[in-house]
């Protein structure tokens, strides 16, 4: 307990200097920079040219499919990491089971193939058709 | 290990999960509403037919999660008449729609819906739970929201939907985090997640079932966690409602009967006060907002939680009264039969326009339009206000007794002051259907339903015995 | 055999739910085929159950326990139980029943609600059989109420004149009075001995409760629900006005079966009454006043169906004092013979009325001899059995009655009542045909003889005077009573009163022309006319007081607190409306906030 | 190394938790409702290593990958909503999400 004391006082005290080093750069900013305000002082600093139009750009939809289908898939492969990983313990019946899984995926990628979510440009049909048509 | 007989136990299951694949795939190649209908209502007609062969004698542990008995059996089979009955609701909106629609995809929503409802309804894990839960909640956003995924109009349905979708996503993911959370703590003091019997009032446990009562309230929608639910049930699609209403509330109704069996709540005192300050706030609550509010769905919504108030009376009860795991049992039944008849109801006179009409005035007149409709209608109110001869009668009646058998005097008294409040507003609305016709209106598809489900209320109110015989095995 | 006895009250029961639902759709031939068809069915059911009854010497058998469903430890179920009270019973609804249901096809061709007609007529015999085939309290409750709403519906049938729908309410409520207090005795009973089979209910009751005043109190209770029923005193004031309805409703419910309900109930649970003899000496008191009272009524009235009505109540009232005195196989051998013959009355009466263009008003009647002359041959019959003269059926139950009470009790108070009823009633029998048949002819008739409406009345006849040969097994249902010696002067007594009652009207008839005029103006004759005022005793007893309380406290102290409670329901509603905002991050506010208020709670 | 006594864990954890809450009742824009959900959720997820690890069973683990799992599945379907609302609001204000009430 003693020990575990010990180690949390260096944490606190490492805490106490991270907070102390950042106040003391914003208080030295404030304390040595400029304190007059024009119109460019609140923009982002981009090289002193005045920024134009809006730093958020509208992205297609597409990507937010593809985002979320990455999303989605990627986060299964870590149960297939955690069969790996048991392997030799789990043996035949683990390999039918991530079959099983795999097999499942599977038919939702087919799904989403046919609705045509992998497709890019032109011919992607679901939310593209739908943006047309608005 | 997983043997013959655990993979014969788990049909049922398979064969739901089989359904949602097959009806997705089906989707993706062959856009067909009635095709996607005909796949989910025979997978779910194949797997109600093979319950009782897939049942085993004993109960049996598959797995640790799960534990298929007879327990599972009698809520499996209600649960898939329901998805069935909610697939029939569906069915007759997209009859009634021409916009193009596809609806192909929500029969997939609503086979995970009900895998999640069946695997709550075995599960003795909370790993199941979870699971079971989260399954049947994913599902549901996006049903809730389904209309939305169609051509973007300015269509107040479709904003609604939208709108119930969002607030019911954000919502639950807040109450499934208290759930977890709470589940965490328990896990952490015992260091297992299999359900047992209530931990001695450790100082970690009990805030742990603190907050697993946060999340298991929200689910149940009682009061104060009941905010989310009228905005569903009115923005939702009405089957989608339907579905909310009974699916998700009686299947987490089922595990919690569940869990309480390995240790009744009683033996951990300073529980018992939140459940029952819960449960008189719920019946209170939940009947006063339904008192003059003019939309139908939204009443609903309010009266289903003063249901569920009632329910969870049989929570305190478990360990006191014998009845009580009965009683709750076939609480459910009744609450499910009648909800679902009132929503197909719904369907059936509210959305017959262009324009769905949710007001209690659309009712206005019904008896004299469509007598049996009307006569439906006057019955399953009746059973909501649980007046004899109706299956909410019986209902209301083992909770009474297993009330009495706990002794829960107080909790009685709130329950009988808001069940004298409910029957203002079900009077009400027999009032307004008794009114002379004011404007002639058409009657939607899908009467055979609500005479479907009507009878059967009327049935197992008068004879409910069938049921009953089959609830001891529980 | 068994499920031939589910089937009995079953026929009629789905022919009526088939008229219900589907009577409007269909014709009259249909609708008569399958109402009547159905008694018929079930008639024959009777009989088959009757004959294998005998055949088994008088072996009471049932059905066991359907069962429905059982909750704290009471079973609840149904079951039918057949012994020799049934079978009368039985034999007297279906049969009579049917005779009715025949004469209806006629008496209804052509009206409008012809199906709902017989869809109540059919519900109507379907609750009777149940009341008196019921094994258990809950099915003899459900055919209780079941035929008092029957009643209701029927006396009401022709709904849309008012007095109608008045007679039926009154019919209803006035009973509703002695259901209560019948639903009390039965729970009381269920209560103590928590079980519902009445047969093992009253035979507990023997082994447990002599010496106990339980059993007065519920014979007391089980009284007031039979005197409510059968329209005895207090509450009988309802069956003269009941004579709203249809003539053969009047016939089948209002005089030969409904009515008598209450004469089977005391049959039924005697084994209770005899635990307690004071309120079984009430019974003799009750039925012998209301016997005498109401043959007084009956000697003035001017309505042909009041006189009926009231010579029905006096009937009954000898049941009762039957039962009061133990003579309990006399009292169902009279409600037997009262069922034929009065049942004979009513028929002829409605043809009768019909005949006369609905015209019931008796002043307005007369010498319909020569014209309707098989009418006069029913009444004359009826009137016969009704005075008890002898060789007729009603007179050998009358006797019967008389004598075994006397041999019970000796000649008390009561006894001399009802002796003095056997005259009344001989003396009112007789001006009621006088009226009818003799003297001017005051409206011309247009006789109605069809054979549907002929057939079953001379059927009805040759039971009113040969009826008292069927066999009754009673014998087994009620312990015999203990033989004691009648002596002969009271024999002639009892045989010779109906005829000193015959003999003393024909003797007025012919001295004293006007006793007409004086029965029709006299203060006493008004008084007897209005029911002996106890219409008017109770409006003043009860209504008007009541009505008054209404009125005077329309704004008063006890609406506050319903009113308040009214009051915090909507201000609660409005209240928690508002916090139903419609913003996600309120009700997550909600949530927190819940969650916050259960770990309080917990911790 | 010394180990952690569970305290400080659940304490961290429960930091974490009421952190996402407060950001789920104080932000108005939707997305950052999103993110504090996963915040909450990820810290549910911390207390299951904590007692898988305190304990010395996967249990814990497994969960923590079904959470991991579940927060995947519900972003995507939010997000995806989220799409279709800013295109009929052009607003992500979750404020603005009342026409239903009472």
């Amino acid at each position: 307990m003693h020990a575990t004391e010990e180690t949390l006082w260096s944490l606190a005290l490492y805490g106490l200097a991270v907070l102390s080093l950042v106040a003391l750069m914003l208080g030295l900013s404030y304390a040595l920079g400029q304190q007059r305000r024009s119109r460019a002082t609140d923009e982002p600093f981009e090289s002193g040219i005045v920024s134009v139009g809006s730093g958020r750009l509208r992205l297609s939809v597409a990507y937010f499919v593809v985002a979320i289908l990455f999303v989605i898939f990627d986060l299964e492969v870590v149960f297939l990491y955690a069969w790996a990983a048991a392997f030799d313990a789990v043996g035949l019946a683990g390999f039918v089971e991530a079959l099983i899984f795999i097999l499942v995926l599977l038919a939702a990628l087919a799904y989403l193939w046919r609705e045509g979510a992998l497709d890019w440009g032109p011919r992607q049909r679901s939310l593209e058709r739908t943006e047309r048509e608005r | 290990m997983i043997g013959a007989a655990e993979l014969r136990a788990l049909l049922p299951l398979m064969l739901v999960a089989l359904t949602a694949i097959g009806t997705l795939l089906l989707a993706g190649f062959r856009r067909d509403a009635r095709l996607a209908a005909l796949g989910y209502q025979g997978g779910l007609l194949l797997t109600l037919l093979t319950l009782p062969w897939a049942l085993p004698e004993q109960p049996l542990e598959v797995t640790p999660l799960l534990r298929i008995d007879g327990f599972f059996g009698y809520f499996a089979a209600l649960f898939v008449l329901v998805a069935m009955a909610v697939g029939l609701m569906m069915q007759r909106q997209v009859r009634s729609k021409t916009s193009g629609e596809r609806v192909e995809e929500s029969y997939v929503l609503l086979a995970i819906c009900l895998l999640g409802a069946l695997v709550l309804a075995g599960a003795q894990h909370f790993a199941a739970l979870f699971v079971g839960l989260e399954l049947i909640s994913v599902a549901s956003f996006a049903l809730v929201a389904y209309p939305c995924g169609g051509r973007p109009s300015t269509d107040i349905r479709q904003r609604n939907s939208l709108e119930a979708g969002l607030k019911y996503l954000v919502l639950s993911s807040v109450a499934s985090g208290f759930l977890l959370f709470g589940i965490g703590c328990l896990y952490l003091d015992s260091g297992s997640l299999a359900f047992a019997p209530l931990p001695p009032s450790t100082s970690l446990a009990l805030p742990g079932l603190a907050l697993l009562l946060v999340g298991v309230a929200f689910k149940l929608a009682l009061v104060p966690f009941h905010f989310w639910s009228p905005d569903i049930y009115q923005g939702a699609p009405t089957p989608v409602a339907a579905l909310v209403a009974t699916l998700s509330k009686g299947a987490l109704f089922a595990v919690m009967l569940r869990y309480l069996w390995f240790g009744a709540l009683q033996e951990l005192e300073t529980l018992v006060p939140a459940v029952a300050l819960l449960a008189s706030l719920s019946m209170l609550g939940g009947n006063l907002l339904a008192l003059r509010q003019r939309d139908i769905k939204r009443l609903l919504a309010y009266s289903s939680i003063a249901h569920l108030g009632y329910l969870l009376l049989v929570l305190l009860a478990i360990g006191h009264a014998g009845v009580a795991i009965e009683a709750g049992a076939f609480y459910v039944l009744a609450y499910s039969l009648t909800t679902l008849g009132a929503f197909a109801l719904i369907g059936c006179v509210c959305e017959a326009g262009d324009e769905p009409d949710y007001r209690l005035e659309a009712f206005a007149g019904l008896i004299w339009r469509a007598p049996l409709l009307g006569a439906s209608l006057m019955l399953i109110l009746l059973s909501l206000a649980g007046i004899p001869l109706t299956v909410g009668f019986i209902g209301k009646f083992y909770i009474v007794a297993a009330g009495v058998d706990a002794g829960l005097w107080w909790l009685l008294a709130v329950l009988v002051a808001g069940s004298a409040i409910g029957l203002y507003y079900y009077l009400r609305i027999i009032l307004i259907m008794l009114a002379p016709q004011s404007e002639p209106s058409g009657i939607g598809g899908g009467r055979w339903l609500v005479y479907g489900l009507t009878l059967l209320l009327v049935l197992l109110g008068v004879y409910p015995l069938p049921v009953l015989q089959w609830l001891p095995v529980l | 055999m068994a499920a031939l006895l589910l089937w009995i009250p079953l026929m009629p029961l789905l022919s009526s739910l088939l008229l219900l639902l589907a009577g409007a759709r269909l014709g009259e031939r249909p609708v008569a085929l399958l109402g009547v068809g159905s008694v018929a069915l079930s008639a024959l059911f009777s009989l088959a159950a009757i004959l294998s009854f005998s055949a088994s010497d008088g072996v009471a058998w049932g059905i066991e326990t359907l069962p429905w469903f059982s909750a704290l430890g009471l079973e609840v179920g149904f079951s039918l139980h057949f012994d020799g009270l049934s079978a009368v019973m039985v034999g007297v609804i279906t049969g009579v029943g049917l005779l009715i249901h025949l004469y209806s096809v006629a008496y209804m061709a052509g009206d409008a609600d012809f199906a709902r007609f017989f869809a109540y007529l059919n519900l109507f015999v379907a609750m009777m059989l149940i009341l008196v085939l019921a094994g258990d309290f809950l099915l003899l409750y459900l055919g209780w109420e079941g035929v008092g709403l029957c009643s209701f519906l029927l006396i009401g049938f022709w709904y849309r004149q008012p007095e109608n729908g008045y007679a039926a309410r009154k019919a209803f409520v006035v009973t509703r009075i002695g259901d209560v207090a019948l639903a009390l005795g039965l729970l009381i009973l269920v209560q103590q001995f928590g079980m519902l089979n009445i047969q093992d209910s009253v035979d507990q009751a023997r082994q447990l409760w002599p010496g106990s005043d339980l059993a007065g109190w519920v014979a007391l209770l089980l009284l007031g629900g039979a005197v409510g029923k059968s329209a005895q005193l207090p509450l009988q004031t309802w069956l003269p006005d009941a004579m709203a309805g249809p003539t053969p409703v009047s016939a089948l419910i209002h005089a030969a079966t409904m009515v008598t309900a209450g004469v089977y109930l005391i049959a039924r649970t005697q084994g209770i009454f005899m635990l307690a003899p004071q309120v079984l000496q009430l019974v003799a008191l009750v039925g012998a006043m209301t016997l005498f009272l109401a043959a007084c009524s009956a000697l003035v009235q001017h309505d042909l169906k009041r006189i009926l009505a009231y010579s029905t109540i006096s009937q009954i009232g000898y049941m009762f004092f039957a039962l009061g005195t133990g003579a309990f196989s006399a009292a169902v051998f009279h409600l037997m013979t009262h069922a034929f013959f009065k049942a004979l009355l009513f028929l002829a009466a409605g043809q009768v009325i019909m005949s006369l263009h609905h015209e019931q008003d008796t002043r307005r009647m007369g010498g319909l001899l020569r014209p309707m002359p098989f009418s006069a041959l029913c009444f004359a019959i009826g009137c016969a059995a009704l005075a008890a003269l002898p060789l007729t059926s009603g007179f050998y139950s009358k006797d019967a009655i008389l004598l075994q009470a006397y041999a019970q009790g000796g000649a008390g108070f009561a006894w001399w009542l009802a002796l003095a009823g056997a005259l009344v009633t001989a003396l009112y029998s007789l001006r009621l045909f006088v009226r009818l048949f003799l003297g001017d002819c005051r409206t011309l008739p247009e006789p109605d003889n069809r054979p549907l409406l002929c057939w079953p009345l001379g059927i009805l006849c040759l039971l009113a005077l040969f009826g008292a040969l069927i066999p009754q097994p009673l014998h087994d249902v009620f312990s015999a009573a203990p033989q004691a010696h009648v002596p002969l002067p009271v024999h002639l007594l009892v045989l010779a009163m109906p005829v000193i009652g015959l003999v003393a009207g024909i003797w007025l008839l012919l001295r004293h022309r006007d006793w007409r005029q004086a029965f029709a103006t006299g203060a006493l004759a008004r008084w007897w006319r209005a029911g002996w005022g106890f219409d008017v005793l109770y409006d003043w007893l009860l209504v008007r007081p009541l009505l008054w309380l209404a009125r005077v406290n329309r704004r008063d102290l006890a609406d506050l607190p319903v009113q308040l409670l009214v009051w915090t329901s909507r201000i609660c509603h409005q209240g928690l409306s508002r916090l139903q905002s419609g913003r996600l991050r309120h009700y997550a506010v909600g949530i927190v906030g819940g969650a916050v208020l259960i770990l309080a709670v917990v911790l | 190394m010394t180990e952690l006594p569970v305290e400080h864990g659940l304490l961290f954890a429960a930091a974490l938790f009421c952190i996402g809450l407060v950001g789920v009742l104080i932000r108005r824009n939707l997305i950052f409702i999103l993110m504090s959900l996963e915040l909450m959720l990820n810290a549910t997820a911390f207390v299951f290593v904590l007692g898988g690890a305190l304990h010395g069973n996967a249990d814990g683990q497994v969960m923590f990958l079904m959470i991991l799992t579940l927060a995947a599945a519900e972003i995507a379907v939010a997000l995806a909503l989220v799409v279709h609302l800013y295109r009929r609001y052009r607003s992500l204000d979750a404020d603005r999400l009342e026409a239903m009430k009472g």
